[in-house]
């Protein structure tokens, strides 16, 4: 699979498509890499009222050009900043209601919008240990969430080896029964398209493919059958104007390479 | 885990409470921790990590201390590595996202030499702040549903008494001892804290002993000019030591920002060979040098200088 | 009492939370506060009293409030003299020790004509805080055995499933609306607070909308050069007014003392005549002035300069 | 009853009393009134490392002579302190332990040391209303107490209309069954004399004699039947060092008159 162009990489296509998809006025939780990249982006271009938290304790966050941390949790992430608040007190707003939309990178999701940051293979004998949750379970239980994730196979599986943050968990009322009365899965983005979730089987759903990209294609690279919406859009490619101002936020190529 | 109440509220009465000068060396503090010992450790990632204080436990050659901290970064390497630790606590535990998955984390956890027991993010800082508060536990809302909270016998889950909805309930974490980095404090062990605060201040409460390591130590008076500002109580605080640079590699909001070439260098060199990476990197900046000071040379004056650059610059605008 | 969480949830999505200006005026500041709303009053005692919104609350004829406050003074004679609460939820309730029991409050709670309920100074502080975590209860070991617990039946007693040891649950707060003053906020809300917190913290958070009365309104950007001294983030924030000792005759720390004089005259008058003396009070400096300014012209120019030179003095050490 | 002297007047008396009862070193959280002016009191004259805190938020006060605050909430009370905190936090820290002694005043007592502050008479038709207990609740179940007050017979009950604070309930084991299991009444201190609590019943016993003051005096001012210490002591009356201090820390008589 490649979806690498002579315009940009993966994660950028992954950044802007992202970035599109928030609203000016949202309050946004926004993990570390792409989603930091993409929620400072769409700050920069159509949401200047945008509010952009980090699980370190940063209450509406500007994020200088070419000086992105390497995690949310570092004095970068304060700079000029409105508020800085404790690691828990952070994550509580979460769970008081405060935030519109959580936003964050994936390393496997199933087709219930699962997301497993912990261990491929049986977690007792774990083929790789991955980092963990930080606060990616938090976000994922107590808010609406957008995911940007590269499209891969081993990446979109039927079902997580590990539910590390929770999606729709097995679908329909799982999730709501499981205790988690807010929130869930609102979109998955990728190099090949947007999903997001039917509204009763909770299951991913195709809604926009990017140009280019086929139904089949993106299938072809899933591991679990994909629904399809009824109206299936496709995206504008990345502009000139948007890949500018991403490359200007991070012309190291930290996390566009 | 969770401790009777009378234990918890004895092993705090025994404690000097009073105020009085308690400045000591690193080696001095380090002797305050015991094998076996539970260690909060502050800060996060790459933030306001007590690394001195590490450093010193490493080097006295410490033995399986359960540590707990928000997120880890390759200061647990390190204790993994050097046998310091093989219990660890806390959400996240990589050197941070740019360098990948941590190879060292991944060689003691797979290979079953070590333990990463992971909490979400906020039930680790619920953890320490029931500690703090003095109850056994404190009501969440996440956790629920995921395979995490399975993995996780000391976690209840109930229905509300006042509304009959589910919640998560996460037992009080109380270690031996915090180890916890500060920007300025004074004898007494009264810290200010710039910046992002992490889980600091219930950590500090939550401990039954904390060890300050502070970028500077500052007069009392200083302290009682704003005493606002005073973000860990003296009461809570049983060793003070002053140790500048005392997270680096690693930053100090306000102070210095991290040493990127040294981690940068500190990943490839584990990447090529993460067993003998990390051994030599312990030899050469843990157990070979005399002092802190002898360290801090080792990391070079340019780059601390180049850290410095950057992390004063937030004091500018 | 304890809300639905989806419901809480619901209510706090509905707000503008983004990055606004909501500067207004008492006036406007009054209205967003419907007769029976339950109301969170911020400061403590005489300290930080939201005495501007208070003042305008009473004058717009606001009627059957509910309001909860850490501890209440001569502002809670002056809601229940005037109709504008018939129901104050606190730990303390006098104009303040030195004066002795409030004869107000004995008059309107003895007589049934309001309720004054009693909750332990923590417990209050505990709801709040469970209602500004979006947690339906907290645990606590205070009012246990006592017969405060007994008149309110809204606490539970339960065993602890970790420890089987007895604890209370208090119900989480989350009042309609919370008034606090600060010393500088920006135009959006970001808050600063100086000296004692209290519980304003928790209350901001706990509410469904705050009003913020400030001393003085800066900019965001002195805000955001020393992030770490916001207390109350803007999204918490529904309207910023600039209100100019807004707590005489109480405090507002750093900046002015209490009026020391006016509330002596204030507790003789009412000494002489409960019902009488409150009268006439809130004729003279409540419904009688024009303006805010018109009513410190009656606190009198003299007075708020000595409550000024005192209050200053903390800075000077 | 009268206990003023041409030397000192009743609230000097217990002032000094319970001054002397606090020790080097302690953490004690003081009430306003008489215990904040006894605990400052026992700082200038033989306790300097003692630390105080109060209610509003202070921690390791230092009040100013002359400058003694209305309330414990009270910005005077913040100066030159070594640390504030929020209401509820400084709350917390004697749940959390690390209060030795929690002093305060009180309107009604009885034979178990349990302190009302809330109603005389039946508290659903009170003949008086009174302010309530503030921190009090908090102080008396989470510490060792000591208490400074007036001995009046009608302030000195079998039964408290009502338990405000607790004491050691209705004796004996009680205050642990009810889920206290820390702290209970070290002293009581009036301008008769000092009392602790007999080790089973839990019941009031006179430890300490003011100087001049009978056995027989203090049972006529008490409503029950008072345990008497098998070595009763003497009290030594305030010093001129100590009512020369206490006088300077109070020269308006705010607390003291």
């Amino acid at each position: 699979m490649t979806t690498r162009t002579a315009d940009h990489t993966a994660s950028e296509l992954l950044a802007v498509m992202s970035a599109r998809l928030l609203r000016d006025g949202q309050v946004v939780f926004a993990g570390v890499g792409v989603p930091l990249l993409a929620a400072t982006l769409a700050q920069r271009l159509h949401a200047p009222g945008l509010t952009i938290l980090f699980e370190g304790g940063v209450v509406g966050a500007f994020i200088e050009p070419g000086k992105l941390p390497p995690s949310t949790n570092e004095q970068r992430c304060a700079r000029r900043a409105n508020m800085v608040l404790g690691s828990t007190d952070v994550l509580l707003l979460l769970q008081r209601g405060y935030i519109d939309i959580g936003f964050m990178g994936g390393a496997q999701i199933d087709q219930y919008g699962n997301l497993n940051s912990s261990f491929i293979g049986d977690p007792d004998h774990p083929v790789t240990r991955l980092p963990g949750t930080g606060g990616g379970n938090d976000i994922a239980s107590l808010t609406q969430m957008i995911v940007a994730m590269k499209h891969e196979k081993r990446r979109f599986v039927k079902r997580v080896d590990f539910v590390t943050s929770p999606g729709f968990l097995s679908g329909a009322e799982s999730r709501r029964e499981a205790g988690l009365t807010t929130g869930g899965m609102y979109r998955v983005v990728t190099d090949l398209g947007i999903f997001g979730f039917e509204e009763r089987s909770k299951r991913m759903q195709l809604v926009a493919l990017h140009s280019g990209i086929t139904t089949e294609q993106v299938q072809t690279n899933t591991g679990f059958e994909l629904l399809i919406a009824a109206e299936l859009a496709i995206t504008e490619p990345p502009s000139e104007k948007e890949l500018k101002a991403l490359r200007h936020l991070d012309p190291d190529r930290l996390y566009t390479a | 885990m969770t401790p009777d109440y009378a234990e918890l509220c004895h092993r705090t009465h025994e404690r000097d409470r009073s105020l009085r000068e308690k400045v000591m060396s690193l080696d001095e503090a380090a002797a305050l921790v015991a094998d076996n010992a539970s260690v909060g450790i502050g800060g996060s990632t790459l933030s306001r990590t007590p690394m001195a204080m590490i450093w010193a436990l490493i080097r006295a050659g410490r033995k399986d201390l359960f540590c707990a901290r928000s997120i880890t970064s390759n200061e647990g390497e390190l204790l993994f590595a050097s046998g310091a630790s093989r219990h660890l606590l806390t959400s996240w535990f990589s050197q941070g996202i740019v360098w990948g998955v941590s190879r060292i984390m991944r060689l003691y956890t797979e290979t079953g030499r070590a333990r990463f027991e992971e909490w979400s993010h906020m039930a680790v800082g619920l953890r320490f702040r029931a500690g703090a508060m003095g109850v056994p536990f404190l009501p969440m809302r996440s956790m629920m549903g995921s395979d995490i909270a399975h993995r996780l016998p000391e976690t209840r889950l109930i229905d509300c008494p006042f509304t009959g909805a589910k919640l998560m309930l996460v037992p009080a974490l109380n270690p031996d001892v915090a180890l916890i980095h500060v920007q300025r404090c004074d004898a007494y062990g009264n810290a200010q804290i710039d910046g992002l605060p992490f889980m600091d201040l219930d950590l500090a409460m939550a401990a039954n002993r904390v060890i300050l390591t502070t970028e500077r130590i500052v007069s009392n008076n200083k302290i009682r000019r704003a005493p606002d500002q005073t973000k860990i109580p003296f009461m809570a605080v049983d060793a003070v030591v002053e140790a500048p640079f005392g997270s680096a590699p690693h930053e100090c909001y306000g102070i210095y920002e991290p040493c990127f070439e040294h981690l940068d260098a500190y990943a490839a060199q584990i990447r090529r060979d993460p067993e003998e990476g990390v051994r030599a990197y312990l030899e050469r900046y843990v157990y070979g040098p005399k002092s802190w000071a002898e360290y801090l040379d080792l990391l070079g004056l340019r780059e601390l200088l180049d850290a410095r650059r950057r992390g004063t610059s937030i004091h500018d605008d």
